[in-house]
């Protein structure tokens, strides 16, 4: 048979490390970029002039000590918090400031450390919020929930069923997600995130909690959404050996400020981010 | 209806044609389902017929043509039926392959096939074929169902479903003869030509192909559907392997020639509540899947209420009492009826509600004896549940039971058209339009097993009663002798252990030696219930298995069985004298089971062979030390220190059984 | 036990996601239905009709537009008798200002101005959240009730301060007022609000209503999934309000017939209706059902008891009852906080599942 | 001083003695939210309870006063006792608003218990507090202040003063503290959650019982006593949840301002703005400063 050695390869590029896929020709684009910014509560610094990028396509993972201010960071990028200091570019024009649900609707989606399900509500109602933003049925047909109404629903639903298709959540499609097992909580918020079919991704420490297995499985998910749909993804996680795996480019940050910017393997050398991490210098 | 159309669709002679017909006399009618994006996606038979076409002609246009074998890969879905149906329109042979199968066993059936071309449900079996790849010259090409994960492979020989079928609409759309061509291929295929090729699982040796000619499988389906006057509006569930001829001829043949839908479930791990929601109106299910669901049953009624624990067990016994004769038909008192109906309402409907059985009009079980108990149990249940000997050379119909005449201890009467004959020796004959062509590749062991008359040797040793029902009592070679010439049936005594809930597996040994011995796999499910129960700390199957008290019991199951065989005159001398609780499960990933969950005896007593010899000495324990394939298919080695223990077994009594 | 489930599967969404998706509950509110419009009309009295069916029904319409905002919205309102009153004010002025309007109009224009004022006081539940919402609330419930009492035009500068329901029909069916029959009074209320229950239903099955319920649970994450605080919230404000003002249009005009400020719409009817959602069943359609019906029946009940068979004083039959609704007030949310909807839903699923335990 | 000045001035001393009597209400509420979370709507009711029980105890048993007032704390800490045997401990980790629903039930069990153990008709309640105006301050300044009102001024600043060395100096009280912030940190310092519970409830009882005595001597022991919680609300809303100088202040200016708007106000627009003017004005200081006179700006995390 003559299709064997491709194979092999198009295999090791799918399941290992998406950062030695094919270099970029051209000049990555940008999906967002913030420069300089600051942030603080009260007279006490989250964030001190910190400026980095995401490219379109990438995985970019944020890393540092507990306390650096990589959550305020995400924050700060889907506009929960407001920097006092600083520019936000996204996709190519300064961004003003603007509310979360503003944040949601240009493309911007999330998960949270802690799971920040909606705790009286089943999975499949989970995920199908996330699709509210798409939906545009007026009240009217809402109220008597046919023609227009069911259609869209009906549509979205498709759609979110697809999403647990690919998450693989079908068995808890109708459980109340308060009372899932916290890996599968996990998988939900991913799910619900997905929905939104964003541009941009922030995972909050998408792994913290989980086994192995888990671990495995979620690594896959992020792959491979980065792959079928394209999605950008900035991800905080503490696991260093998933940071490597996945991100294309990692960011560190220490006490508020930039400390490493570049490549996993690049960062992984640096000497500033070691003693960080070692707790060595400040 | 073009002059093709209706030359292709009238002789129904090949299943192609077949859906010919039905798109056109049960159009809307629904064909076949599956549990997909959390609804039951459903096609209908015109649906299946364009689906069926664009993927035949799809096919065509990568190069498949009469005669070729295309491969089918993977478990019940429905775009893997409908490549049945399209190789069938080019004269291709279908030849499906277990989805469970390891690399080793599926690259010796795809390379002795001669596969062409392989239909592939997703990613796995995708992998598992380019692993192999380079051991099939023959292969050409992959076609796979399922796209994830699959998008970076290298795609010069493998082709997604979907692009398939648009390229055979594209070959539609451009040559308005296409359509002809295709329904005057259909037309060409006679009954006489090869439809299936099922690679069987065989308990020994290598999967041998068994060629199925068209007019085999038709006529047994035909056959099949008139005697349980199946029809399309029945519903059947389609979960079991593609590879089995079970599954070919319920799921697939008999669905096409009685026009019923069959649905195909999410997953196998949804199959339960996937059940329930569809209630199959004809059902088939090993005797394994029965025995399971009634000791779910058991363990969780221990956790009910004692009133309702009360109340049910009522019921059951009184279903026990006048179940079966209300199905059979037979009087039963006014009291009693009254009685049943209310159980029907309070317990019965609710169980079989659960279980999804509430709409079984027909039930199937086979592959293996059941236990009568269980057997009984769905019957009082109002259940009509039946059992089938068959063989894959025999289109699977051999004999089933007919209504009415139900004995839990026989496999029934000859299916329609089916002749049976013993032979001297014990084993069963038999010849039916389903007898299969030839093996392929195979004439040695066509000759072997099919004479010049058509008459196939079964393999299966067994006997008619007076009412002319068969009875199978093993597998004819394994009938061996005791050193004092007494028979020694194996399978019998098995059986007969396999019946106890607590006991998942046995293996018997006695051929040439002194007396019988048994290897017992407890069932870890009941055992560990009952462990919960007694308070019985375990940590491990292995220490689970090796408990004294488990001892105990298994023991006193085996003193149960030898009390029976004290009773038959032929299996007296069989009595069980020492047996052992295997330290692990006998499994099919180390080839102690066949795929189809078997025991390879022969297997097993080589592997085990120390634990023999110390059965067969004064020990009270033996270490062994066993190489094991986990599941994630690294290799290891388990070790333990068997213990061995002795059972009472009774002097040979005459009983009113036996006479 | 009678769920025979087997069978009953799904080929599309639209079936999946129905609001009785098991067939036999599908038969069982049909049953109910065909009971309430077939038989208890023509076997009710007056009695029945006034002391136990027009109360329930309406209870349970205000229940239900309570339970929008607290059960599925997550905003606490204990201003819920002052949102009546601007219904029941709004029909009367609307009833003597139009003599020609139908009922029927008069009650969802009730409903449509007591929207528009419960979104005025919804406002500052985008600033203020949980306790600090529930008390500015009250402020809904003294404001209005000392505006009504204070500005003659609202009862039409009547000497008495009370306002009184005139006659009136909805298509042609005499209402309101102390000559309407039974019968029609009873049917337009059955209409109304089984209408009202369908309507509710499918919005909080639909977007809106999962919208409502993310604010609820997690009102953070909602907003950062692109949920917009401000109308969401407003929305529920408004659809629990519309809903509670045609239930004041309907507590007045229909069953009451006259009413003073102080006494119908005083505080401790927020409270009752408050309290037949906590034991009905947040976030549940039935538990507002349940609830009204459990809360109106038991007093009754106990009353009749107390006085009629063990010969209490009413004035000591009326303290007991008052500690017995407070005690049964804790208890239930000591046994059940989720309320009869919960226990409904847990006999169902023991019922689904007969005879197996679990 | 002009006439009109010291009719002003008389409206806001008679405004800042209602709001003592605002702010010993409100200080019961913060106490127990602040120890655990608990919205207590009974703590008006309470007030409603404890001075029928101080009055009740000497009506029927003839007590005199000065037993009778150990005998009310005894009832109340009793209480106390009860309410975390029979609800709270059964309620331990249910959301906010199930607590809340549980404090009006037992707002209604209180009431009807109240009536129903001495009775509901309006009881006179005399210890013995000066009553009529101050001839002091009548003849010195021309104003007209209540005796009863200012010794009730006096009597609340020395209950605030003491709870504020009981919080600040015991180890109870700090305990009582700490467990405001962490379960944990309370439970090192040796004390169980059940106990903080009722020492918290008994200290908040103790708290109605002075403001329900104080309230009951002004205009009789009756059902309307128990309403003055409501009044306590806006209190709570204007000086924050957990605060107890805001308590004290935000009754302060509650008492002022509703006197103020009732005098001023009231005549333009039919009168009884007392109803609702404290709301109102708590809901438009509200959208302002949501978190209260005295409350830390909420930081919200995700």
């Amino acid at each position: 048979m003559t299709f064997q050695a491709n194979v092999s390869d198009a295999m090791s590029d799918v399941t290992s490390n998406a950062a030695t896929g094919p270099a970029p020709a051209k000049e990555p684009e940008m999906m967002l970029a913030v420069e300089h910014v600051s942030l603080s509560f009260g007279g006490v610094k989250a964030i001190t002039d910190i400026s980095f990028d995401i490219h379109k396509g990438e995985i970019r993972a944020i890393i540092g000590p507990n306390g650096a201010g990589k959550t305020s960071m995400l924050n700060v990028i889907n506009g929960f918090y407001h920097p006092q200091e600083g520019t936000i570019y996204w996709q190519g024009k300064v961004r003003r400031r603007m509310k979360p649900h503003e944040a949601a609707k240009s493309g911007i989606a999330r998960t949270f450390q802690n799971v920040a399900l909606f705790k009286g509500m089943s999975t499949l109602d989970n995920v199908m919020t996330g699709r509210g933003l798409r939906m545009k049925s007026n009240f009217f047909w809402q109220c008597i929930h046919k023609g227009p109404a069911l259609r869209e629903e009906n549509e979205h639903r498709a759609k979110v069923e697809e999403i647990i298709d690919f998450l693989e959540i079908q068995h808890i499609r109708n459980k109340p997600v308060g009372k899932l097992p916290y890996g599968l909580q996990k998988r939900v918020e991913l799910a619900r995130a997905l929905a939104m079919e964003p541009d941009l991704l922030l995972l909050d420490e998408p792994m913290a909690g989980m086994n192995l297995e888990e671990k495995e499985d979620m690594s896959r998910f992020i792959i491979e959404t980065n792959q079928r749909y394209g999605t950008t993804i900035a991800l905080i996680e503490h696991d260093m050996g998933v940071v490597m795996d996945l991100s294309d480019r990692v960011v560190v940050l220490d006490y508020g400020k930039k400390i490493g910017d570049g490549p996993p393997a690049e960062v992984q050398a640096n000497q500033e981010v070691i003693d960080a991490y070692l707790g060595v210098s400040h | 209806m073009s002059v093709a159309e209706e030359a292709a669709s009238a002789r129904l002679e090949t299943f192609p044609a077949v859906l010919l017909r039905n798109a056109k006399q049960w159009r809307d009618r629904p064909a076949i389902r599956e549990k997909d994006l959390g609804i039951w996606q459903t096609w209908t038979w015109n649906d299946t017929l364009q689906e069926v076409r664009s993927l035949s002609i799809g096919l065509a246009e990568l190069g498949v043509k009469k005669g070729d074998h295309v491969a089918i890969l993977g478990v019940n879905r429905p775009r893997l039926y409908f490549s049945f149906a399209a190789a069938q329109a080019l004269g291709a042979v279908p030849v499906p392959v277990y989805a469970d199968s390891a690399a080793e066993e599926l690259a010796y059936i795809l390379e002795h096939a001669n596969a062409h071309v392989v239909v592939a449900e997703d990613q796995e079996q995708v992998d598992k074929v380019l692993e192999i790849s380079e051991q099939l010259p023959a292969l050409k090409e992959i076609v796979y169902d399922d796209p994830r994960g699959l998008r970076d492979y290298d795609h010069t020989h493998l082709h997604s479903f979907e692009r398939v079928q648009a390229r055979g609409r594209e070959a539609l759309a451009s040559d308005a003869g296409r359509e002809a061509l295709w329904l005057e291929g259909i037309a060409a295929e006679k009954g006489s030509d090869i439809g299936v090729m099922l690679y069987t699982s065989g308990t020994t040796g290598k999967p041998k192909g068994v060629m199925l000619s068209n007019d085999n499988v038709m006529i047994s389906a035909v056959n099949a559907c008139e005697a349980e006057k199946l029809t399309e509006k029945d519903e059947v569930l389609a979960y079991l392997p593609l590879a089995w001829v079970g599954d070919h001829l319920f799921s697939y043949c008999q669905s096409y020639v009685a026009g019923y839908c069959i649905s195909c479930p999410e997953s196998a791990d949804t199959m339960q509540t996937d059940m329930r929601e569809i209630g199959p109106s004809f059902f088939f299910a090993p005797p394994r899947m029965f025995e399971g669901l009634l000791t779910s049953v058991m363990i969780r009624m221990e956790d009910a209420g004692s009133l309702k624990r009360k109340m049910f067990d009522y019921f059951i016994k009184h279903a026990e009492k006048v179940g079966e004769d209300i199905l059979n038909g037979k009087a039963v008192p006014f009291m009693d009826r009254l009685k049943y109906n209310l159980g029907e309402l309070m317990v019965y409907g609710p169980l079989k509600n659960t279980f999804g059985f509430s709409k079984i009009r027909v039930g199937y079980t086979a592959g293996e004896a059941i236990g009568p108990e269980i057997f009984r149990f769905y019957r009082s249940l109002g259940i009509n549940l039946k059992q089938l000997y068959g063989q894959t050379e025999a289109s699977i119909f051999v004999t089933v039971q007919p209504d009415g005449e139900i004995y839990s201890d026989t496999v029934g009467k000859p299916a329609k058209d089916v002749e049976i004959k013993i032979a001297d020796n014990g084993e069963v004959l038999f010849r039916s339009p389903g007898v299969f062509v030839a093996y392929y590749k195979n004439e040695d062991s066509t000759k072997d097993t099919k004479n010049e008359e058509g008459w196939v040797y079964s393999g299966d040793a067994g006997f008619f009663d007076d009412r002319g029902h068969l009875k199978i009592i093993d597998r004819a070679k394994d009938v061996g002798k005791l050193n004092d010439g007494s028979l020694f049936a194996p399978k019998y005594i098995e059986n007969k252990l396999k019946f106890f809930p607590n006991i998942k597996e046995a293996v018997a040994f006695g051929n040439e030696k002194d007396k019988a011995t048994v290897f017992v796999n407890i069932d870890l499910n009941a055992v560990g219930n009952w462990a919960e129960r007694n308070n019985i700390a375990y940590a491990s199957y292995q220490e689970l298995a090796g408990h004294p008290q488990v001892y105990d019991m298994i023991r006193s199951h085996i003193e149960k069985v030898n009390e029976d065989l004290s009773k038959e005159p032929m299996m007296a001398a069989s009595q069980i004298h020492r047996f052992l609780v295997l330290h692990k499960e006998l499994d099919a990933d180390d080839g102690e089971l066949t795929r189809t969950q078997k025991v390879r005896r022969r297997f097993v007593a080589e592997r085990y062979d120390d634990l023999i010899s110390a059965l067969y000495s004064d020990k009270t324990e033996q270490y062994t030390k066993t190489e094991v394939v986990f599941e994630d298919g690294r290799k290891g080695s388990i070790e333990a220190t068997v213990r061995l223990s002795d059972a009472k077994t009774f002097a040979y009594a005459q009983s009113e059984a036996a006479e | 036990m009678f769920y025979r489930e087997t069978g009953q599967f799904k080929t599309n969404y639209s079936d999946d996601r129905a609001i009785f998706p098991i067939a036999q509950d599908r038969y069982g509110i049909m049953i109910l239905l065909a009971i309430a419009f077939f038989v208890i009309p023509f076997t009710v009295d007056d009695y029945w009709g006034n002391a136990i069916f027009l109360p329930l029904l309406i209870y349970a319409l205000i229940a239900m537009g309570l339970n929008v905002l607290v059960g599925y919205c997550g905003q606490i309102s204990l201003g819920t008798a002052a949102f009546m009153a601007v219904g029941s004010y709004a029909s009367f002025k609307l009833m003597t200002s139009f003599p020609g309007l139908d009922f029927t109009i008069v009650v969802l224009m009730s409903g449509l101005i007591t929207a528009v004022v419960g979104s005025l006081f919804g406002l500052p539940s985008l600033r203020i959240k949980g306790f600090y919402l529930a008390v500015a609330t009250l402020a809904a419930q003294f404001f209005i009730i000392w505006l009504v009492n204070k500005v003659e035009w609202f009862y039409n500068y009547s000497a008495t301060g009370q306002i009184n329901a005139p006659e009136r029909t909805a298509l042609m069916f005499p209402v309101t007022g102390p000559n309407a029959p039974i019968l029609y009074k009873y049917f337009f209320c059955l209409i109304i609000v089984v209408l009202a229950a369908l309507v509710t239903k499918n919005i909080v099955r639909g977007r809106i209503g999962r919208q409502w319920m993310a604010i609820r649970d997690m009102d953070i994450a909602a907003e950062l999934i692109g949920v917009r605080p401000l109308t969401t919230k407003l929305s529920a404000f408004a659809v629990s309000s519309f809903l509670i003002g045609m239930g004041g249009a309907l507590y007045f005009g229909v069953w009451l017939g006259a009413a003073e400020p102080t006494e119908a719409f005083g505080i401790d009817q927020s409270f009752l209706i408050l309290f037949m959602i906590i034991v009905g069943g947040l976030g549940t359609i039935l538990g507002s059902f349940l609830g009204a019906a459990f809360l109106w029946l038991f007093p009754i009940a106990f009353k009749n008891f107390m006085v009629d068979s063990l010969g209490l004083s009413t004035a000591m039959s009326e303290h007991l009852q008052i500690i017995l609704m407070g005690g049964l007030i804790i208890f239930f949310l000591i046994v059940e906080p989720h309320g009869l909807a919960r226990l409904w839903q847990i006999t169902k699923e023991k019922l689904r599942i007969w005879p197996f335990p679990h | 001083m002009s006439v009109e000045f010291g009719f002003f001035l008389e409206t806001v001393i008679s405004g800042l003695m209602a709001g003592v009597m605002y702010a010993l209400v409100a200080l019961g509420f913060v106490l127990i939210f602040k120890a655990s979370g608990i919205f207590n709507f009974a703590q008006g009711v309470m007030c409603l309870f404890a001075a029928l029980t101080f009055v009740g105890v000497q009506e029927k048993f003839g007590l005199p006063a000065w037993l009778a007032l150990p005998a009310a704390v005894g009832v109340m800490i009793l209480l106390a006792w009860l309410i975390e045997r029979l609800v709270l401990r059964h309620l331990v980790n249910q959301d906010p608003i199930i607590l809340f629903m549980a404090t009006i039930g037992l707002a209604y069990v209180l009431e009807g218990l109240g009536d129903l153990m001495w009775g509901s008709d309006v009881k006179l309640l005399d210890i013995g507090l000066p009553q009529g105006a101050s001839d002091y301050m009548l003849d010195n300044f021309n104003l007209y202040v209540e005796k009863l009102e200012v010794v009730a001024a006096v009597i609340a600043s020395i209950l605030v003063a003491a709870l504020a060395v009981f919080f600040q100096k015991t180890r109870v009280g700090r305990a009582l503290r700490a467990v405001a912030d962490d379960h944990q940190a309370a439970l090192s310092v040796g004390i169980s959650l059940n106990t903080i519970w009722v020492i918290v409830w008994s200290v908040a009882g103790i708290v109605a019982l002075v403001a329900g005595i104080m309230w009951g001597s002004k205009s009789g022991v009756q059902f309307s006593l128990s309403l003055i919680a409501l009044k306590a609300l806006p209190v709570l809303i204007l000086g924050g949840f957990t605060s107890i100088p805001g308590a004290i202040v935000g009754g302060l200016i509650i008492g002022v301002g509703e006197k103020v708007a009732e005098v001023y106000m009231g005549p333009f627009v039919g009168g009884a703005v007392e109803n609702w003017f404290a709301y109102m004005l708590a809901l438009a200081f509200l959208l302002v400063r949501p978190q209260g006179l005295f409350g830390e700006k909420i930081i919200e995390r995700v």
